[in-house]
């Protein structure tokens, strides 16, 4: 029977989908202060689950040349380049004899690129004036080229200077919409607690990917079905770790159960913190929040923005209810209408 | 498939009477998934490898199914790697079954514009022909004191360093008998 | 170095390279097109329930085959827009209500038949008099009464679940606009269908059309009232060219339902308010989905609203 | 790290997780830098400034292990009184001879001997590149020296070595490299507070470091301080080098290199080494400690494994066979031959020069210029189709209808396609199993060396001529298997590990082989990698049944040791220098060495040993002797020989630099490899004007998403769409000055070349202050050419050919440019933009700068010494 927090709240999804002894619930903790950028997850990603090409375009966003989470790409790594200095690390550029930054600058030039990631809609042309920002840090330093960046002054010099990198994945939700307002059950809740989409069902309606808050579930042009990560359910059905965590040389990319994970990074969060990166927080570990907390949850070294993560999103299921009982008004208004228009005097 | 066995695996059927009224996950698995293994459980065998790119060593293994290389990834076992790879180690089932590949001899003859096809074994001759005539050609006995030279210097040969020690051995032996000196490897790069 | 002659302004919110955070829907004109037919079939099927039951067989006839018209136009751009059309009927292997696609799906499998007979039992009059065909030509009928009826039950729902369909998404415009979209969409279908029999109906019969699209048109505005002031996610209704069309399909409701209430007699006036009424429906839905496309490309709409309730509440717990 | 070697970060990652704090120097700011403690912008080139000034802080702060340094190091070893340093000099040692521009080492030795060892001159040395030969043993040096273990003798090593390093204050570290003195010293507490009995410090760095004309005098310095703070030989320290390919170690260890043979022997010399005895003792040097006395041994071995029952005693196992080296037979000698038409064949196995080689053009060129080309690799990659897509095509330098170069393109197995083994940058041999049969033609390199020399061989069969006596007499005969009769590879593994001739037992270890003829190996030190008839190569015994050592995982030489020397892991007692770092030690109750690890020292030799006087070779080692493959047993400070630069590790300038050295006169390595080829133009660099025409530095490296020249990585889909164009990375403020606009193009511009990039405006990238001036940088990774899913112009194609004495490599890490806005030329006019650089930079012929620059009247500080 469906849980009274079917549709929000804390709650074990894997019960709650319909598996009577079901294994512990498995997931991804991603933590990005040990991130190097190598973008081993994406290519182990790609040869394990045979994920096509997507795009041979330069994108100057930093290193990033692969732009967002795709049907083509299901693990993404971001990079950040910003000037302002990394908890743990000593101010990169100090006493050199540099300018102000540029990064705001560089950013807003990646924002207008793209690539045809073989998907629909792939990676959407981005604002520049909000890509300007995010690299301007968490206070935006100013109108970037209102003037030239100074020549060894020294004076104005950038001291300050970190590059986030960030493995993006498919959160697997707790309250997952794109499963939800799937018609076909072709997404549906694995044992393990999963998110995950049958190919052999899906049909490309496409709903799930305006359903999903984090923008991840993507479509490929040449074959119309809905694509994204599926935590290598194939792998984890017997017994193996998945294709990108298992390949995540410096252990960014950890995965296990749930629980453990959150544990383990609380204590990250609380040995960040006592090492001087007040700036460490989590995003999507919390069962409370918006969506249930994620399956795949993330140590996060700034905003969930500057990371192109949405700050704090809600399932949209949540409103479900209220919005059949609003339908259902309609529906009855609408009927009684009709009703009134045609009893009503006649000419 | 009968028609009671058919309306019993139809995913609504299943959840009106199943554990999963929503339809989330029990009830809407399909077929496929059932079935869904990892190819790496299926493969007719596995081959403990080592990672073809840099010099950390990194461990890997090849799993083969029906005689072509079906997944490539890191042995957990390493106490090198721990199972890790990096792109490009995690790239090397896309390396070695890339269709770019050429599998087939090309020549190209002198002033051609173009390449041709070659036999394999027509071409171990000729290149055999030339070896032996460049080392004629160029072959140096002694010096201009009489001390032995021994050798050739039409000849040169340089390596990557992704060869194997064994290569690496009989492609010194081979040359050093044959006094051909120039053979050199990218550890000088 | 960018273009240093244009310099870029700075904005008020964090993002990364300015992408959105959602993937715009991939849903093409196909869906806008159908929010319009099947709320036009729905409205016509419960116009054509009006004129049965109140003896009108002209408004009945043109109902029940602008439902059908309006059906089958649905299931083929719905069927169009999937990125896998011959898989169109893995909508049946489940039946989910957190899904609005999937209850649509049943309401769409149970009112297209329905509408379908009760349209064809229009045709009744042509077949002989004798034989077998003269015994369904007896029986069409009624069969047609009772179906249309069905059809006509059916049809509320077909008409304002789309507004669910909408809404159930991370759209900020559509999501934020629930409780409106359900009844905009009743008004529009309504009006739509109106429309379309005040076009086609026997002048005579279309008085309580008349009414209705008075009513459609109070439905739609008040319903809809609250869209704008959604605060930021509610500027693409008002903006952009999503903003035109909504405006558009606004002032066309006006004009048709005022051209509705004073046509009376003037049958090119009935006409032309018709065709107000359609058109006012067309350009309100295709307003309304594109100002979800806006919402949903541009991060703003994603990010704000999201960071205010952060700064406000700090992060959303269990509420 | 992070970039290149990203599975060895992970080491580096879990000892910052255990508290490790971690330095990055670089030109750039890289991934390694982003999680890196602190990050050091340094000036490409000037790497021994920087080392240099951690030296003087030790010493000036006396916070060198002293223990450890007085027992295990020469830092007590009295240097003669002829001897000069460069402070006397200008930047030069004694013995310097501008004739030949190389150093008579006689005035380095050591007091009380007589004359160094050393058998060659140091012209020689140069030209066969015989530092390569110290890989696996130190320079020929005497045993017994004169120490005061006061350390207090002037002319003591640790006095010299302060003296010489006293001028790499922290305000010259920050003049020359352009590291502020805050972050120098930051730096170097942290490097001296984390070395010692309870903690030990790691170097590493990636063999960029050796791409540099003083490369070998980078790793040294670094040695040095690793020696002074004792954190050789321990667990957690040591110098580690990061190689760049699967078994670019296993390439010098059983080479492919002219000058040397299996196990670090080298090739003979046609003057030095006429006779098998002469050979022998030019390498072993009488008199002297060590594991090197055993060289006969060694070669007999070799000798016999290459021709079999043809070798014996009377004919001094065919030594007459071998060729010899009367000069430089390395890659680039051997390019400008091919230009100059003096090579006729050519072979590529598994290399891409076209795009990988400094020079490009020169490469190009040269293949153009032969009879016949044979390339084996798994792509067509741009050094098999230089004829049809160079850039020269464009610019009619190459024109294919009158090439006449011959070209076959042989396909060739991939790595899970044929058995064998790599050894990885630890001397590890990880043995890999076929898993597939190679496509169509590809074939493995043993196939193809084995079947060729077959077909050689039964060509000659008639022959009587003296000349193919050792293509005949070749022992060579391994069991093929499969349709395609591949040879077996773990046959010639047997040989190389060594064979009882008699019974055919494997060797379990090198101290089995005999100078008799009665067994025969191939490479010395790789003995006991078969031991038992096992492939010790082979095991994979899971980490998580073994300890954190995991000696049977794989095997290393020698002897599966995985630390060497580690004996200094122990005190001079034996015991070990604390609990936490204790790895190797005596254990008096069994009267033996025991720990983790196979000890790097005789298992029965007490710590208490000494030798009787008048003893060599092994037996000479005093039980506290841990560097047993040094001449003296001790760990090198001071070079007093072999080291063909000098004794101790300089700064010179890059030969391309547009800074004057603001450390001496003497400007770049006087002794380097110069190539006076007029392909081989060289931009000018002070004290010689026109320097300005190429005002930035660029240096080029690795990106994680690609490997080298791309052969492997630009065909790879998966990896190809990570990095998919060429670019440089430019500063915000060189993009201002030169007018560079972000993902725009740029062009830079050499004397040799000019190449087209898009440009990258980063922040990662920062002008450095450097002698007062602003000094710009650029960055290229190096992996583009016209071949493969992605394509650019190659970053090699700038450099020119400048070599390390030492080891004949080019410096390919740093050189001068032009940075200008904009796509390059075009044709001919490309060829015009680079005559018109030549023609502003000086002269239109080719350009050469002066070995020795110390009567330069420019210079500044030094003179006042």
């Amino acid at each position: 029977m469906p849980h009274v927090n079917s549709l929000y709240g804390p709650l074990d999804p894997a019960l709650d989908a319909g598996y009577v002894d079901a294994p512990p619930r498995m997931g991804f903790f991603t933590d990005t202060s040990v991130c190097i950028g190598c973008k081993a997850c994406e290519v182990a990603c790609k040869e394990w689950n045979l994920v096509p090409e997507s795009g041979l375009d330069l994108l100057g966003m930093s290193y990033d040349n692969t732009g967002a989470l795709t049907a083509n790409s299901w693990r993404h790594v971001a990079f950040v380049e910003q000037p302002r200095s990394v908890g743990w690390a000593t101010p990169a550029f100090r006493d050199t004899p540099d300018g102000p930054p540029v990064s705001p600058e560089t950013a807003a030039v990646g924002a207008h690129t793209s690539t045809d990631t073989g998907t629909y809609p792939g990676l959407p042309p981005g604002s520049p004036a909000a890509a300007a920002r995010m690299s301007g840090g968490p206070e935006f330093l100013g109108m970037p080229g209102a003037q030239p960046p100074g020549r060894g002054a020294g004076a104005e010099g950038r001291t300050d200077f970190r590059w986030l990198m960030m493995s993006d994945v498919c959160k697997h939700c707790t309250h997952a919409a794109c499963l939800d307002v799937c018609p076909t059950g072709s997404l549906f809740r694995t044992e393990f607690g999963t998110v995950v989409v049958q190919e052999d069902i899906c049909n490309g309606c496409g709903y799930c990917i305006s359903a999903c808050p984090y923008g991840v579930i993507d479509q490929r042009k040449d074959d119309g079905r809905a694509w994204k990560c599926t935590l290598c359910y194939d792998r984890l059905g017997v017994g193996m770790t998945p294709a990108c965590a298992q390949a995540c040389p410096t252990e960014s990319i950890q995965y296990g159960e749930l629980d453990e994970l959150r544990e383990r990074a609380a204590a990250r969060v609380a040995t960040l913190h006592e090492r001087g990166v007040p700036e460490a927080r989590l995003y999507g570990h919390d069962p409370n929040d918006g969506v249930g907390g994620d399956g795949a949850f993330f140590l996060l070294l700034d905003e969930p923005e500057v990371y192109g993560l949405p700050p704090d999103p809600i399932v949209t299921t949540r409103d479900l209810p209220a919005m059949w009982k609003r339908a259902g008004l309609a529906a009855m208004t609408m009927a009684a209408a009709t009703a009134v228009a045609f009893l009503g005097r006649r000419p | 498939m009968g028609v009671r066995s058919w309306f019993e695996g139809w995913p609504v059927y299943r959840q009106l009477t199943g554990t999963d009224p929503l339809g989330r996950g029990a009830a809407s698995k399909s077929a496929g998934s059932l079935s869904l293994t990892a190819r790496t459980d299926t493969a007719d065998s596995m081959a403990k490898s080592v990672c073809p790119y840099c010099a950390v060593g990194c461990a890997q293994r090849v799993y083969v199914k029906d005689g072509q290389v079906s997944q490539i990834e890191g042995d957990p076992d390493s106490p090198i790697s721990q199972g890790r790879l990096c792109p490009k180690g995690a790239a090397s089932k896309s390396l070695v079954t890339s269709p770019l590949r050429e599998t087939k001899v090309r020549y190209r003859r002198p002033y051609g514009t173009e390449w041709e096809d070659l036999d394999l074994d027509t071409a171990m001759n000729m290149i055999a022909d030339r070896v032996l005539a460049a080392r004629d050609e160029t072959w140096e006995d002694v010096d201009a004191e009489g001390r032995p030279l021994n050798r050739t210097l039409g000849i040169s040969s340089l390596g990557g360093a992704t060869l194997d020690n064994e290569e690496n051995y009989l492609i010194k032996k081979l040359f050093t008998a044959m006094g051909a000196l120039q053979i050199e490897n990218q550890a000088r790069i | 170095m960018t273009d240093t002659t244009s310099p870029v302004p700075p904005a008020d919110f964090s993002s990364y390279y300015g992408r959105p955070v959602l993937k715009p829907p991939v849903w093409k004109r196909d869906i806008a097109g159908y929010l319009f037919t099947g709320g036009l079939a729905a409205g016509s099927a419960l116009i054509g329930a009006g004129g049965q039951l109140t003896g009108r067989p002209g408004l009945r006839t043109v109902s029940r085959w602008t439902a059908l018209g309006g059906v089958a136009a649905s299931t083929y751009l719905l069927v169009h827009d999937l990125g896998r059309p011959a898989r169109f009927h893995h909508m049946l292997r489940v039946a989910k209500l957190t899904s609005p696609m999937s209850v649509g799906t049943w309401i769409l499998t149970a009112f297209g038949p329905l509408a379908g007979v009760a349209a064809v039992a229009e045709l009744a009059p042509l077949l002989p008099q004798h034989g077998a065909l003269g015994l369904a030509r007896r029986l069409a009928p009624p069969i047609g009464n009772v179906a249309g009826l069905a059809a006509a039950a059916t049809a509320p729902a077909l008409a304002t679940y789309t507004g669910v369909l909408l809404a159930d998404t991370a759209v900020p415009s559509w999501h934020d606009a629930y409780p409106s979209l359900p009844f905009v969409f009743a008004g529009s279908a309504l009006a739509a269908a109106s429309g379309v029999g005040l076009m086609a109906a026997p002048a005579a019969e279309t008085a309580p059309l008349r009414r209705l699209a008075l009513a459609a048109a109070t439905i739609e505005l008040v319903g809809g009232r609250r869209m704008e002031r959604l605060g930021l996610t509610g500027e693409p209704y008002a903006h952009g060219r999503s903003g035109r069309l909504v405006r558009a399909g606004r002032a066309l409701l006006a004009v048709g339902t005022v051209a509705a209430l004073v046509s009376r007699r003037s049958r090119i006036l009935s006409a032309v308010s018709g065709a107000a009424l359609v058109a006012s429906s067309v350009a309100t839905r295709f307003g309304v989905f594109e100002a979800g496309m806006a919402s949903a490309r541009d991060p703003k709409y994603t990010v704000v609203p999201q960071r205010e309730r952060l700064d406000q509440n700090g992060p959303t717990a269990g509420r | 790290m992070a970039e290149a070697h990203p599975v060895g970060f992970q080491w580096v990652m879990a000892a910052k997780r255990r508290g490790a704090k971690v330095f990055h120097v670089d030109p750039r700011f890289t991934r390694t830098s982003a999680l890196a403690d602190s990050y050091l912008p340094i000036r490409a080139g000037t790497d021994i400034a920087l080392l240099g000034g951690v030296v003087r802080y030790i010493l000036e702060n006396e916070l060198d292990f002293r223990e450890y340094v007085v027992s295990y190091t020469n830092a007590a070893t009295i240097v003669t009184e002829e001897y000069l340093d460069t402070e006397d000099m200008h930047g030069l040692f004694s013995g310097f001879k501008e004739e030949n521009a190389s150093y008579d080492q006689k005035s380095w030795r050591y007091e009380g001997i007589g004359q160094n060892a050393a058998t060659r001159d140091t012209e020689t040395q140069r030209e066969t590149a015989a530092g390569l030969e110290h890989e696996s043993h130190g320079a020929p040096v005497n045993g017994q020296t004169e120490r005061d273990e006061t350390l207090q003798h002037p002319r003591c090593v640790y006095q010299i070595l302060k003296r010489h390093f006293a001028r790499y204050t922290p305000e010259m570290v920050e003049r020359v490299c352009g590291i502020s003195q805050e972050k120098f010293l930051e730096l170097a507490q942290a490097w001296t507070q984390n070395s010692g009995r309870e903690r030990t410090g790691m170097l590493v760095y990636s063999v960029g470091w050796t791409q540099h004309s003083v490369g070998v005098q980078y790793i040294r310095t670094g040695a040095i301080i690793q020696l002074l703070l004792g954190n050789m030989g321990r667990p957690g320290g040591g110098v580690m080098a990061l190689r760049g390919h699967a078994s670019i170690q296993g390439s010098t260890d059983i080479p492919t290199l002219f000058n040397l043979l299996p196990g670090y022997l080298p090739m003979p010399h046609h003057a030095d080494h006429p006779t098998f005895d002469e050979w022998v003792d030019s390498i072993r040097h009488p008199g002297q400690k060590g594991f090197w006395g055993d060289a006969r041994t060694y070669g007999v071995n070799l000798l016999k494994a290459y021709w079999g029952d043809a070798a014996t005693a009377e004919n001094d196992y065919c030594y007459g066979y071998l060729p010899r080296m009367t000069g430089d037979h390395g890659t680039y000698q051997q390019v400008l031959n091919m230009i100059d038409g003096k090579v006729k064949g050519y072979f590529l196995l598994g290399q891409n020069p076209a795009v990988g080689s400094a020079h490009g053009r020169a490469q190009r060129l040269g293949m153009a210029n032969l009879d016949w080309l044979v390339v084996r690799d798994l792509f067509m990659i741009e050094s098999a189709t230089f004829w049809q897509h160079a850039p020269e095509i464009e610019t009619g330098e190459i024109v294919p209808e009158e090439c006449r170069t011959e070209v076959f393109f042989l396909p060739a197995a991939s790595h899970v396609e044929k058995e064998g083994s790599f050894t990885q940058t630890q001397r590890l041999l990880q043995w890999r199993e076929k898993a597939v049969e190679p496509p169509g033609d590809a074939r493995s390199e043993l196939w193809f060396f084995y079947h060729l020399g077959r077909i050689i061989r039964e060509r000659l069969a008639r022959s009587t001529r003296p000349r193919d006596r050792a293509l005949l007499d070749l022992s060579w005969h391994y069991p093929t298997h499969g349709p395609s009769a591949e040879p077996s590879a773990e046959s010639v593994l047997y040989e190389i590990n060594g064979y009882e001739v008699a019974s055919g037992r494997p060797l379990s270890t090198f101290t089995e082989m005999k100078d008799d003829g009665s067994t025969a190996g191939g490479c010395w030190i790789y003995t006991g990698v078969y031991a038992d008839g096992v492939n010790q190569a082979a095991r994979r015994k899971s980490r998580h049944e073994q300890d954190w050592v995991a000696a049977e995982w794989g095997w290393a030489w020698p002897a599966n040791r995985r630390i060497l020397y580690n004996r200094a892991s122990a005190d001079p007692d034996g015991n070990p220098w604390s609990e936490r770092k204790k790895y190797v030690w005596w254990d008096p109750d069994k009267a033996e060495w025991t720990g983790y690890d196979v000890p790097d020292f005789e298992k029965k030799k007490p710590p208490s040993y000494r030798p009787p006087a008048g003893s060599s070779g092994v037996a000479a080692l005093a039980g506290d002797d841990p560097f047993v493959l040094q001449g003296d047993g001790k760990g090198w400070l001071y070079a007093p020989t072999g080291v063909l630069d000098g004794p101790m590790p300089t700064h010179y300038e890059p030969v391309e630099s547009p800074v004057r050295n603001p450390l001496y006169r003497q400007q770049a390595n006087p002794t380097r490899k110069v190539y006076t080829h007029p392909i081989n133009t060289l931009n000018p660099s002070p004290p010689e004007e026109h320097s300005q025409v190429f005002p930035y530095v660029f240096t080029v490296s690795r990106l994680t998403e690609h490997h080298t020249a791309g052969g492997m990585s630009r065909t790879v889909r998966p990896l190809a769409e990570l990095q998919p164009e060429m670019f440089v990375e430019v500063s915000p403020e060189l993009a201002a000055e030169v007018g560079l606009a972000h993902l725009g193009w740029a062009h830079l511009v050499t004397t040799r070349a000019a190449i087209e990039a898009k440009v990258l405006v980063t922040d990662r990238l920062t002008p450095l202050r450097v002698d007062g001036r602003i000094i710009h940088q650029v960055w290229l990774p190096y992996h583009f050419g016209f071949e493969g899913l992605v394509t650019g112009d190659s970053a090699n194609d700038l450099f020119g050919i400048s070599l390390d004495p030492n080891v004949l490599i080019q410096e390919s890490k740093v050189g001068t440019c032009d940075v200008r806005p904009g796509r390059r030329p075009r044709g001919q006019d490309l060829l015009d933009l680079v005559v018109d650089y030549r023609r502003r930079s000086g002269d239109l012929g080719p350009h050469y700068p002066p070995q020795v620059t110390t009567d330069a009247a420019d210079s500044g500080r030094d003179r006042e010494v």
